[in-house]
C-alpha cells in the first residue's frame, strides 16, 4: 500500500497531464493552471525542508569541529541573518514582497551579486585552461575539434588583414549549417530518449526514486 | 607557532588594514562628491566589502584559501535565505494566501481573493513533504514526490515530443535543390553568408548528411559498423566540429564577463578608470 | 606614460608566451595558474591603458553606417530597445551608438521596446545621452520616447496600420496628436529606418517577421552574440546590416569616430570593450599552439 | 475636439490631395468626377461564421469576400470591421480594429467573467462586416449573420499527429518491454562513457576516496533530472556493494528529497541499509553559482576520486569540470543540454551526449524492462529515418502528406 498508491498516483497524474493536451476545453486549461500553481506551493515547502538540511549539516560540523567547521558559521550566520531581514517582522512586514528592508537589498546587491558575477567571470580563465589542456591534435576528432575553434577564434587575430571578413563568413557559416545539422540530431534523439524515459516513469517500469517498503 | 601560520596571520593582517584604508579612502572620496556622511561610510563599506569578495573568489584560481572559503560559505548561507524569502513572498504570501484565508491576506496586507478549496491540496501534499523529517511518517511525502514525478513526467512528454521532437523534424524537411534555374544563376554567388543557390543548396545537404549520421552515431542497438560505422563517424565529426565552433564563439562572451568584474574592481572601488 | 606601461605590460605577455613557446619545445607542460595569470593581464592592461584596436568596418554593419548617413536629414528613424539589464553591457553600446549618430545627422527618433525593460532603458538613453550631448534637441519635436507595450509582435502587428491604435502618449504622457513629430506619422510605414537592438526573444527577428517583411520597411538591428548566427541568413534581404555582439558595436563606433570630429571623444564602451577582447582571444589561440608545441615533441621524445 | 476634427479634415485634404497627383490622369479624372466620398462602396459578401474549431471556447471564425470596391471598381474601400450584438437589431460593437486587405478574423474574447472582453460560450450572436473607407461616414455594411455560438471542444486535431505518435511510440515501448520479459536477448552495443562509470566506482575504491555524484540545476520536472535520478540509483547501489563514499549536493530542494529516497533504496536494496547516512545526499542552496561555490568546495577538501555530472546544466558546467580536473578526479558527464555540451567533452575523461544520458539508465541496469524500452526508442528513430527519406523523395514529386504530418500547426 505504501508503495502502490505513490505509483498509481504517478500514473494518474501522468496520463491526465498527457490527456490534457489533447482537449482544448476550458476544464481541461483549468487543469493544466491548478496544477502547475499547486506544484510552485509544494515548491515553497521544500524550500524548508533543503534549508532544514542546510542547517543541520552545517550545525553539525561545528558541533562535531569537522575540519574547517568554523566556516559553517558564516553559511549560518548568512542564512539567518538574510533571513531575519527578509522577513524583518517588525518593521516592513506590510509590503507583500518582503524586500523593502534595505539591509535586504544591500545584502543582495553587495553580497549576492558581485560573488555571482565573479563567480561567472572565473569561466574566462577555465574556457583558456580547458582550451590549452584539450585542444590538442591527439586523433583526428580532436583535431576537428581543435580546428573548428581555431576558425571561430581567428575572427578576433588583427594580423588577419583581407582575410579577415572571409573568416568571418566562414565562421557564421559554421555556426549555421554544421552547428544547426548536429543540433538537430541531438535534440531529435534527446526528444525521444525523453519520451521514453518519461514514459518508464509513468508505466511505473523505472521507480527507484519511491522507496522500497 | 611555525613558520606558515605565522605568514597567514601576517597576510589577515595585511588584508584588514587594507580593508579599513580603502572604506577610509572610499568614504572620503565619498563624502567630497557630497554624499551625506553616514550614507556614504555605509556605502563605502559595502563597495570596499563587495570588492573583497570579488578578489577573494579571484584567489580561488591560485589555490583553495582562507577567504575564499569564507565567501563561499557566506555566499551559500545568503543565497539559500534569499530564495527563501522569495518564495515565500511571492509564492507564498502572494499566489497561496489569498485564496485560502482572509483573515491571513489582511494580516499580510495583499488583496484576498475568491476562496478555493482546491488550494488545500498542495498544502496538505507541502506538508506531507514536510513529513519527511520525521522519523515515522517519511513515506507520506512519498505521495507529494509521486504527485510532482507524475505530473512533470506528463507534461514534459507532451512538451519535448511537440518542440524538441516533432518541430525538429519538420524542420529538416528542407529542399535538396534550391529553385533550379539553369547552371548560371545557380553558380552566380558564392559568398557565404548570401543566399546564392549553390551556398543554399550545398548548405542544405551538410544539414541533411549531418542529421542523418548524427542520429545513426546515436543508435545503440548495432554495433558501428560497415555502412552503420561509415555513417556514424561523420555523425561524430559533424558534432565534434559544432562543438569545437561553440566553445571558440563562447570564448567572447566569457571574456565580457571577466572585463565587467574587472572594470568594477578598477573604477567603482579603486576609481583607476573614469 | 601610458604608453610607456602599454609598451612594457604588452612586451611582459609578448616575452612569457615566447618563453612558454621555447619551454614547450622540450615537451614541457604549462601550469594551469600561468594560464590564468596571461588572461588576467590581457584583460585588465587593455582595460587599465585604454587600449583599443583599431576596427574596421564589415560590409554588414557598414551596411546600416551608411543607410543612416545617406538618409536625407530629417528622416524618421525608430530605434527598439527590446533587452534588459542583463544583456545590456553587451548591445547597449549599439543602442547608444544608433542615437548618437540618428542625432547628429539630423534624424527624427523613435524610441520604444518590445521588453518591458526596454522602457527605462530608452529613458536612461535619453538622460545619458540626448540630453547633455544634444541639448538643442527637443523632446517630442526631434526625438520621443513612447515606451513599452505589451504584446509582443502583436504589438508590431498593430503598429504596421497604426500606432495610435497601441499608443495614446509617450512615457511622459503626452498626447500623441499633440506633439510636433507625430504629425504625419500615422504608422510604421511612415518610418523611413528601423532599428532593432535586442538578443532575445521578440527581437528582431519578430521585427522581420512583422513589421519589415509586411511593411516593406528598411530594417537593421544589433544583437547579442549567442543570438546573431541565427539572424544570418536574413542578411542581406530582409535585414541592411547587422551588428553581432560586442564586435559589431565596437566597428560602428570606430566608423562614427572615424567620420564625425565631435564623436572624436564620445564614450566607446563597444571599442573598449575590444582590447580585451582580442588580447584575450591571442592569448588564448597562442596557448593553444604552445599546447600542441608541447603535445608534439613530448610525443617525438618518447620515440 | 475640435482640433482633432480639424486634424483629420486636414489629413483627409492631404490625402486626397496626395492620391491624386499620384495617381495616373485617367483615375484622377474619375475621381474627381465620382467624388468617391459620397457614394457608399459595395459591402463585404458571403459572410460566414463557425465556433472556432480545436479551442477552449469564446472564440467565433469569420470569413468573407472582399468588397468589390476593394482594389478594383470605385477603389474606395480602405478596409473592414467586425462588429458585433447578441441579438439582429440590438447595437452592434466593433470586434477589431481596421483589417486591411483580409477576408478572415477570429474573434476571440476572454475566458473568464468578470474579465474585460469576457465572451460567454453558449451565447447567440450576430455580426457584420462594415466596409470602411476614407471618410469615417462613408461605408457599407455586409449582411447580419446569425445567431453563431462559440464553445469549447474536447479534442484537438491539430495535435492528432501528436497523438499518434504518443500511441506509436507507447506500442513499441510495450512491445519490446513484452518481448524481453518473454526472455528474447536484445543487443545493445557498449557505450564508452557508461562503462566507465563501473570502472570510476572502482577506482574510487581502490583509493578509498568518495564519489560526487551532481545531479545539477535541473529541477524535479526536468526529465533529464529523472533520467538521472536512475542513473545515481545504479552509482549508489555499486557504492553501497564496494562501501565506497557518496556525496550528493543538491540543489533544488524537491530534487534533494527525490534524491534521498533513491540513495537510501539503493543501498536497502545491496543489504546495505546500515550504511546509509541522511546527510550523503543534502541541500545547498537555490542558487546557480552559489551552488557552483559550494560543490567546487567540496571537490577541493573532500578530494572525490570520480565526480559524476548528470543531468541539467548550464553555464556552470565548465566551472565545476575545471576545479575537478585541478582536484584530480575522473570525470564522467551526461547533459542534455546542447550548449554546455562541449564544455564536458573538453574537460571530462567521459561524456554522454544527449540522449546517451537517458541511455545510461538502460545499460547500467541491464535490466530487460529497461533495455525495452532502449529498442522501442531506436525503433522509433529508425521508423524516423525511414519515413524522412521517404518524405524527400515523395517531395520531389509534389506530395506534401508526410511534411504536413509533422507540421503541429495548434
Amino acid at each position: 500500500m505504501k508503495r502502490q498508491l505513490p505509483l498509481a498516483m504517478v500514473f494518474i497524474f501522468g496520463f491526465l497531464m498527457i490527456i490534457q493536451y489533447f482537449i482544448p476545453h476550458e476544464y481541461s486549461e483549468w487543469v493544466n493552471a491548478f496544477l502547475m500553481d499547486w506544484m510552485m506551493i509544494i515548491g515553497v515547502f521544500a524550500l524548508a525542508l533543503g534549508l532544514w538540511s542546510l542547517t543541520r549539516v552545517s550545525w553539525d560540523k561545528v558541533r562535531q569541529k569537522k575540519p574547517n567547521w568554523g566556516y559553517s558559521i558564516v553559511t549560518l550566520a548568512g542564512l539567518f541573518l538574510m533571513m531575519f531581514f527578509g522577513f524583518d517582522y517588525f518593521r516592513h512586514f506590510s509590503t507583500a514582497v518582503g524586500s523593502d528592508n534595505y539591509m535586504y537589498i544591500h545584502f543582495y546587491r553587495h553580497i549576492v551579486i558581485p560573488i555571482q558575477a565573479t563567480m561567472f567571470s572565473l569561466l574566462a580563465f577555465f574556457i583558456a585552461s580547458a582550451a590549452y589542456r584539450a585542444f590538442r591534435a591527439r586523433s583526428l576528432l580532436a583535431t576537428l575539434l581543435l580546428v573548428a575553434a581555431l576558425v571561430i577564434m581567428l575572427r578576433f587575430n588583427p594580423f588577419l588583414g583581407p582575410l579577415q571578413p572571409i573568416m568571418e563568413e566562414f565562421s557564421v557559416w559554421l555556426l549555421n549549417v554544421p552547428n544547426l545539422a548536429a543540433k538537430r540530431a541531438i535534440v531529435i534523439g534527446v526528444g525521444l530518449g525523453m519520451v521514453a524515459t518519461a514514459l518508464k516513469v509513468i508505466l511505473g517500469i523505472e521507480r527507484a526514486y519511491l522507496g522500497k517498503d | 607557532m611555525d613558520r606558515s601560520r605565522r605568514i597567514s596571520l601576517i597576510i589577515f593582517a595585511g588584508i584588514i588594514i587594507l580593508f579599513i584604508l580603502s572604506w577610509i579612502i572610499k568614504s572620503t572620496t565619498l563624502l567630497n562628491v557630497g554624499t551625506e556622511s553616514l550614507l556614504s561610510i555605509r556605502d563605502a563599506f559595502f563597495i570596499t566589502f563587495a570588492a573583497f569578495l570579488t578578489l577573494a573568489i579571484f584567489s580561488f584560481l591560485y589555490k583553495d584559501n582562507p577567504y575564499y572559503k569564507f565567501a563561499e560559505h557566506l555566499f551559500v548561507g545568503v543565497s539559500a535565505a534569499y530564495w527563501m524569502c522569495v518564495g515565500f513572498w511571492s509564492t507564498f504570501v502572494g499566489n497561496f494566501i489569498p485564496k485560502v484565508s482572509t483573515t491571513l491576506s489582511n494580516f499580510f496586507e495583499v488583496p484576498p481573493k475568491e476562496f478555493d478549496i482546491f488550494y488545500f491540496i498542495p498544502l496538505i501534499l507541502g506538508l506531507m513533504l514536510l513529513m519527511r523529517l520525521s522519523p515515522k511518517g517519511g513515506w507520506l511525502s512519498r505521495w507529494s514526490l509521486a504527485f510532482i514525478v507524475g505530473t512533470t513526467a506528463g507534461l514534459n512528454l507532451i512538451r519535448y515530443l511537440r518542440t524538441d521532437f516533432i518541430t525538429q523534424v519538420s524542420n529538416t524537411f528542407i529542399p535538396l535543390l534550391v529553385d533550379w534555374n539553369g547552371i548560371g544563376p545557380f553558380f552566380s554567388d558564392f559568398s557565404l553568408s548570401a543566399s546564392g543557390q549553390f551556398v543554399m543548396t550545398l548548405g542544405n545537404w551538410v544539414i541533411f548528411i549531418g542529421v542523418f549520421s548524427g542520429l545513426i552515431y546515436f543508435f545503440f542497438s548495432k554495433e558501428h559498423k560497415g555502412f552503420f560505422g561509415h555513417a556514424s563517424r561523420v555523425g561524430i565529426w559533424v558534432l565534434m566540429i559544432t562543438f569545437g565552433a561553440s566553445f571558440g564563439y563562447t570564448v567572447m562572451g566569457r571574456v565580457s564577463l571577466l572585463v565587467g568584474r574587472l572594470t568594477f574592481l578598477f573604477k567603482d572601488w579603486l576609481g583607476l578608470i573614469s | 606614460m601610458s604608453d610607456i606601461g602599454l609598451i612594457l605590460s604588452i612586451g611582459v605577455i609578448v616575452v612569457g608566451l615566447l618563453w612558454l613557446t621555447i619551454r614547450s619545445l622540450t615537451g614541457r607542460e604549462v601550469e594551469r595558474r600561468i594560464i590564468f595569470l596571461f588572461i588576467g593581464i590581457s584583460v585588465a592592461i587593455p582595460l587599465l591603458f585604454n587600449i583599443t584596436v583599431s576596427e574596421k568596418a564589415t560590409p554588414i554593419v557598414k551596411g546600416i553606417y551608411d543607410k543612416v548617413e545617406n538618409l536625407p536629414s530629417g528622416s524618421k528613424i525608430l530605434i527598439s530597445f527590446d533587452y534588459g539589464p542583463s544583456m545590456a553591457p553587451e548591445v547597449e553600446p549599439m543602442s547608444d551608438a544608433f542615437l548618437r549618430h540618428a542625432l547628429a545627422k539630423g534624424h527624427k527618433v523613435f524610441i520604444m521596446g518590445l521588453w518591458a525593460t526596454g522602457q527605462s532603458l530608452g529613458a536612461a538613453a535619453v538622460d545619458k545621452i540626448v540630453k547633455p550631448e544634444f541639448p538643442d534637441k527637443v523632446d517630442g519635436v526631434d526625438y520621443i520616447n513612447i515606451g513599452y507595450k505589451a504584446g509582443n509582435q502583436g504589438v508590431l502587428n498593430v503598429i504596421i496600420t497604426d500606432f495610435r491604435k497601441m499608443y495614446a502618449t509617450d512615457v511622459n504622457g503626452v498626447d500623441l496628436d499633440s506633439v510636433e513629430i507625430f504629425e504625419n506619422i500615422r504608422s510604421l510605414k511612415d518610418m523611413d529606418l528601423i532599428l532593432c537592438v535586442g538578443g532575445g526573444f521578440p527581437g528582431i527577428k519578430e521585427w522581420v517577421l512583422f513589421a519589415a517583411d509586411p511593411g516593406n520597411i528598411p530594417l537593421a538591428g544589433g544583437s547579442a552574440a549567442v543570438a546573431t548566427p541565427l539572424l544570418y541568413p536574413y542578411y542581406p534581404k530582409q535585414l541592411i546590416g547587422l551588428l553581432g555582439g560586442i564586435k559589431g558595436a565596437a566597428e560602428y563606433e570606430s566608423e562614427m569616430k572615424k567620420n564625425y570630429p565631435r564623436f572624436a571623444d564620445m564614450p566607446t564602451p563597444g571599442l573598449n570593450m575590444m582590447g580585451p577582447q582580442t588580447l584575450a582571444h591571442m592569448v588564448v589561440m597562442a596557448f593553444i599552439v604552445i599546447g600542441n608545441l608541447s603535445f608534439f615533441f613530448a610525443k617525438r621524445r618518447k620515440k | 475636439m475640435r482640433l482633432k476634427l480639424l486634424f483629420l479634415s486636414c489629413l483627409l485634404l492631404i490625402f486626397i490631395c496626395t492620391s491624386a497627383f499620384t495617381q495616373d490622369e485617367a483615375v484622377v479624372a474619375d475621381s474627381l468626377e465620382t467624388t468617391a466620398e459620397t457614394i457608399s462602396p459595395a459591402p463585404a459578401t458571403s459572410l460566414t461564421a463557425i465556433d472556432k474549431p480545436d479551442d477552449h471556447g469564446h472564440g467565433i471564425d469569420l470569413s468573407w469576400e472582399l468588397s468589390a470596391d476593394d482594389g478594383g471598381g470605385l477603389m474606395s474601400v480602405m478596409g473592414y470591421m467586425i462588429y458585433r450584438a447578441t441579438s439582429p437589431d440590438g447595437s452592434y460593437e466593433a470586434r477589431s480594429g481596421l483589417l486591411l486587405n483580409v477576408t478572415a478574423y477570429s474573434d476571440v474574447g476572454a475566458m473568464n467573467e468578470g474579465e474585460n472582453d469576457y465572451m460567454p460560450d453558449y451565447t447567440d450572436y450576430y455580426y457584420k462586416v462594415r466596409a470602411l473607407t476614407t471618410d469615417s461616414a462613408v461605408f457599407a455594411d455586409s449582411e447580419i449573420l446569425g445567431p453563431v455560438q462559440s464553445f469549447g471542444q474536447w479534442f484537438n486535431w491539430k495535435r492528432l499527429s501528436v497523438l499518434l505518435l504518443v500511441a506509436g511510440f507507447l506500442f513499441l515501448t510495450v512491445y519490446f518491454i513484452q518481448k524481453a520479459k518473454g526472455g528474447a536477448k536484445l543487443f545493445v552495443r557498449r557505450l564508452a562513457g557508461i562503462e566507465a562509470v563501473d570502472e570510476a566506482i572502482g577506482r574510487a575504491t581502490e583509493m578509498g576516496k568518495p564519489i560526487l555524484y551532481v545531479l545539477g540545476l535541473g529541477t524535479a520536472a526536468d526529465i533529464a533530472t529523472i533520467a538521472s535520478y536512475t542513473i545515481l540509483s545504479r552509482v549508489a547501489k555499486k557504492v553501497a556493494e564496494y562501501q565506497t563514499g557518496l556525496i550528493v549536493p543538491c540543489y533544488d530542494p524537491i530534487v534533494m528529497a527525490i534524491a534521498q529516497e533513491t540513495v537510501k533504496t539503493s543501498y536497502m536494496n545491496a543489504g546495505r541499509a546500515d550504511a546509509y547516512n541522511e546527510d550523503m545526499v543534502y541541500f545547498v542552496t537555490n542558487q546557480q553559482f552559489a551552488y557552483v561555490a559550494g560543490v567546487n568546495g567540496v571537490m577541493l577538501r573532500d578530494r572525490p576520486a570520480t565526480n559524476i555530472y548528470m543531468g541539467k546544466f548550464y553555464a556552470e558546467s565548465l566551472i565545476l569540470a575545471e576545479t575537478g580536473v585541478a582536484a584530480g578526479s575522473i570525470q564522467i558527464a551526461g547533459t542534455d543540454e546542447i550548449s554546455q555540451i562541449p564544455f564536458f567533452v573538453v574537460a571530462c575523461d567521459y561524456t554522454l551526449i544527449g540522449e546517451e544520458l537517458y541511455a545510461a539508465s538502460a545499460y547500467l541496469g541491464k535490466e530487460p524492462l529497461l533495455l525495452g524500452s532502449l529498442k522501442a526508442q531506436d525503433y522509433a528513430k529508425a521508423c524516423l529515418i525511414f519515413l524522412a527519406i521517404i518524405g524527400f523523395i515523395t517531395l520531389m514529386f509534389g506530395y506534401h502528406g508526410i511534411v504536413d504530418f509533422f507540421h503541429v500547426a495548434g
